[in-house]
């Protein structure tokens, strides 16, 4: 294992100091860690607070600022966070109109941020939650812990956000982030694992010649290990469990995000897309809105994933509306 | 012979001690069929439970204890475990409330308690490939050595048992809840690794016992 | 060789059909092959047109855009382009104003250049070119082929692009472009060599515990070999490279950019900031503007630069005006 | 006998395949001082060279020939070697205009002017480890041969084998031109990937000279 890391003990308190010294408009507060707008609380606004393991990168304190998050709350790599953060950034961020946890559906994040629901809640704060579940490679069933959050997750965040700073009330932007959450699908791949750095060693492993299907973003194994095969081919088996499982359908308006898992090369995400693209055109489903890159990543791994929202007009304005964060930006 | 709170505490600093012994373990079993963090979570919520449990009062109370246990297991440990592990010993804590000692009865209590709050919060049943598989076979050993008359460390050590049995048939199960569940025949042939520390926890109650 | 590609000299191709499909707001041609502002040729203003090999997104066409560059023109990997495509995107862009060629010091990409303005200036458009040149890993001697240009192309593009877009003129933005160019200084490492598609092998190799210091962006081999150190050591070693060079001094604010490679975490990339920035602070050097992340990169490689860039007022303001290309945006 | 635009067709033929022949060990030398592309560009140049060269009318002369591999090379190859070879062919071209037949004092003002060419580009001198160490001995081992009286063959053999042997000199030195120069004494013992091409595009002219 080499990474650009000191103590592995110390990464995600040395990479929050980072961010603080990189993005003066943030407040990063330690002990307990949360990262939050410099000019949070905003009286009469919803605050959104979401969080999770750290190693997911610019997930979620990147797209805390103007738009979208209040602040969010990084556990240790791949961990939830334990309440009491939760717990104080959302007491730090509630501007009276009550505070929305966004969680990706992991037994541990749900745990923690229902605990910490329940102590705000015992502050007077009123909190409501939507959990995160699009990742279509996890089957949902009774035998299941249910489909995991994964990269839909920032759809549901810059949307959701775009509700919240318009002056949406707390059940309406709580209805917003689940109808985002209803109409976004997601498949991820893996062509090499990652490396916990206090674990030391690859999550899985894998040939020089497969590739992992269905992976999360933990370093968790997937679906099925697969031969190595082209990009084109790989592309067309993610899209084809994206849209088969909403079912999108022809005539669809909708936004396509190719996301990498941390370790791709851009070039190659490009690649994905054009094919992803080609899928949804083939399909009769036009992409009127676009996302390449980085945006919720698993470490260093190389891999990506594809994401695919249902747009309606309100979806396509709230994403459209500014949006000033570190990792996502426009319109301000 | 009943146990009292220097029982708890000695608990609470084997457990500590097994944890970081076999966190490499725990991590190589949850990188297996989970994240790989296990080891990682259970050992620094049991370091920081040790130090807490060392700054309490020489009069701290059983349920005392087991309290900042919980409470400190919560704001620590993160990931399913630690909420898990959290509830169970406050459901402990407050099953052995105002007992100074702890009789064979309430020691069943307490491990009916902490296994009622796994499943509370979990909603995992038996043979889901959780902890759930060590305590609950745990719980059953315990009932039925009391009922059978044994001694405190009798039970505790059936307990221990059992628990250690209850997770090692988690080895050819699919998982039904946790991240192991995403992995479907995947999970085959790896044991759980929440209910190997539980195991050891158990181990750790049941060895302190005098 | 794992890659998300399909056939490996089908890569820059297939990319660019990619961000065509992702980014309307650019017109992409292929043969010859470059990225143009859509609403470019722009009358009046100075046109600026960068290129060189591919592997580096999202250099270069990643920052076309408004007050950027008004096209890129994208070789094939690792390579430079060849005149006929940077004389077709410095026709296409020109809006009467002239045009600035921005180069990295590499002998291709200086010759290919170099004739492609001799062209255009058979065509009466006025071509003046920057040679970037900031690696401090490389000795300029007469007996090298002088520095190299690396992440601090990018600064260049984004000052000498607003000045074009507030209306300076040709020999206004080239003096711009000289000047940050001047003031910028640039130190690489890999953790991990990268493997060019047609290759098929890595570019170097590199043991379990070593990293290799002072490295370029074509995955060519660095300074030297070192046993792997702190993330904390190896920043300090490379700032001091960095710092002792221009050299940057007490009381100089500066804009301090910490550059993935492409296959960095950008955890990691926040704990390199960290300490470069302390680094700063100890020598009395004030960071005022900060980017972390993707900029330039080197197909999958593990490792980052950090690069230093002395501020005066004009640079700041010219930092902070508007722009709006795929990889930066901010303020419109 | 002297050589007509026959032979400039050959030669490019069989440098083509040369090229080809060669693309891994070109890539494999330009990935240890280089970045790995002196094949790839070379043989993508090349095969495009093959095309248009084909496409020429039957009576183009040895001048236009060399002017299209030029031009072809030039929008094809793209890196360093990409102009400096697309000027070589260039001035080669120019420098036998308006001739059907190159007699031996040809052949030599063809490989002069060529060398002339990259050394005017690329500012390099003997000993700076690149192509420019396989062209001057060439060169050289040219005007000799036709000083003392050789053949058309025996100068391109002579030229040939000369830069066969530069290019092998390249490997003790330390680079000052082009990429390797970045290494410094890291490059020694690394064949110039330029070197080796230049030395098989002339092995190609012998050989195909009648
Ligand atoms: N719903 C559940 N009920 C009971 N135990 C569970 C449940 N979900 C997970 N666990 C236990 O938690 C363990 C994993 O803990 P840990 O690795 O610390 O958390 P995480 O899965 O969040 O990374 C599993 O091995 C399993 O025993
Ligand atoms: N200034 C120069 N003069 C002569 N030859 C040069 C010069 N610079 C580079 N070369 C030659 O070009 C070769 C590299 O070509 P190539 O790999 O195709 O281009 P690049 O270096 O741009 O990747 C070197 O091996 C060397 O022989
Ligand atoms: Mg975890
Ligand atoms: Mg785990
Ligand atoms: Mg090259
Ligand atoms: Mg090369």
């Amino acid at each position: 294992m080499k990474k650009i890391i000191n103590d592995p003990s110390e990464v995600v308190a040395e990479a929050l100091e980072g961010m603080a010294l990189a993005h003066p408009e943030l407040t990063v507060k330690t002990d307990p860690d949360h990262i939050r707008r410099a000019d949070a609380p905003i009286k009469g606004k919803v605050a959104l607070v979401s969080g999770g393991g750290s190693g997911h990168e610019p997930l979620h304190g990147g797209f805390v600022g103007y738009g979208m998050l209040d602040a969010a709350v990084p556990g240790a790599v791949f961990t939830s966070p334990t309440p009491d953060p939760i717990v104080e950034a959302t007491k730090a961020v509630d501007g009276g109109a009550g505070v929305l946890h966004i969680v990706k559906n992991y037994t541990g994040d749900v745990l923690n941020f229902e605990t910490a629901a329940d102590l705000a809640l015992a502050e007077d704060i009123e909190v409501r939650a939507v959990v995160i579940n699009d990742d279509v490679a996890v089957k949902d069933s009774l035998y299941t812990a249910g489909r995991r959050g994964v990269a839909g997750t920032v759809l549901v965040e810059k949307i959701a956000g775009a509700a919240a700073q318009r002056g949406d009330d707390l059940d309406a932007v709580a209805a917003i982030a689940e109808r985002v959450n209803a109409e976004v699908r997601t498949m991820g791949m893996a062509l090499t694992p990652c490396t916990v750095p206090h674990a030391g060693e690859p999550s899985f492993e894998l040939g020089e010649d497969e590739y992992e299907l269905g992976i999360g973003i933990h370093g968790e194994p997937g679906r099925e290990k697969r031969a190595m095969e082209p990009a084109d081919a790989i592309v067309d088996r993610m899209m084809t469990a994206v849209v088969d499982d909403l079912p999108f359908r022809s005539g669809d308006n909708v936004l396509l995000l190719v996301n990498g898992m941390g370790g791709t090369p851009l070039i190659e995400l490009y690649i994905a897309f054009r094919r992803a693209h080609g899928y949804l055109a083939e399909r009769g489903i036009t992409v009127t809105r676009s996302l390449v890159g980085n945006y919720t990543t698993s470490l260093e791994m190389q891999g990506f994933s594809v994401s695919v929202l249902r747009l309606d007009d309100e979806f396509t304005q709230l994403w459209d509306a500014p949006v000033q964060t570190a990792a996502l930006r426009w319109g301000r | 012979m009943a146990l009292n709170s220097q029982w708890v505490r000695e608990w609470v600093a084997r457990s500590a001690q097994y944890i970081a012994d076999n966190r490499t373990e725990l991590i190589r079993l949850d990188r297996e069929i989970g994240d790989g963090d296990h080891g990682e979570n259970m050992d620094r919520g049991f370091k920081a439970v040790s130090a807490k449990v060392t700054e309490l009062p020489a009069d701290a109370s059983p349920s005392d204890i087991l309290k900042t246990v919980a409470t400190t297991l919560i704001s620590t440990v993160g990931g399913a475990s630690g909420p898990l592990y959290g509830t169970a010993f406050l459901k402990a804590s407050q099953a052995v409330k105002d007992e100074d000692e702890l009789d064979g009865a309430g020691i069943v209590a307490l491990l009916q308690a902490a296994r009622d709050g796994i499943v509370a919060r979990g909603k995992a049943e038996v043979g889901d490939k959780t902890m759930v598989d060590a305590w609950t076979p745990a719980v059953r050993a315990a009932e039925d050595a009391l009922a059978e008359g044994a001694t405190e460390q009798q039970i505790l050590s059936a307990a221990a048992d059992a628990a250690k049995v209850g997770s090692e048939k988690t080895d050819p199960l699919i998982a039904r809840k946790g991240r192991a569940s995403y992995l479907g025949e995947r999970a085959i042939g790896h044991r759980d690794p929440g209910s190997v520390s539980s195991a050891l926890l158990l181990k750790a109650a049941a060895e302190v016992s005098p």
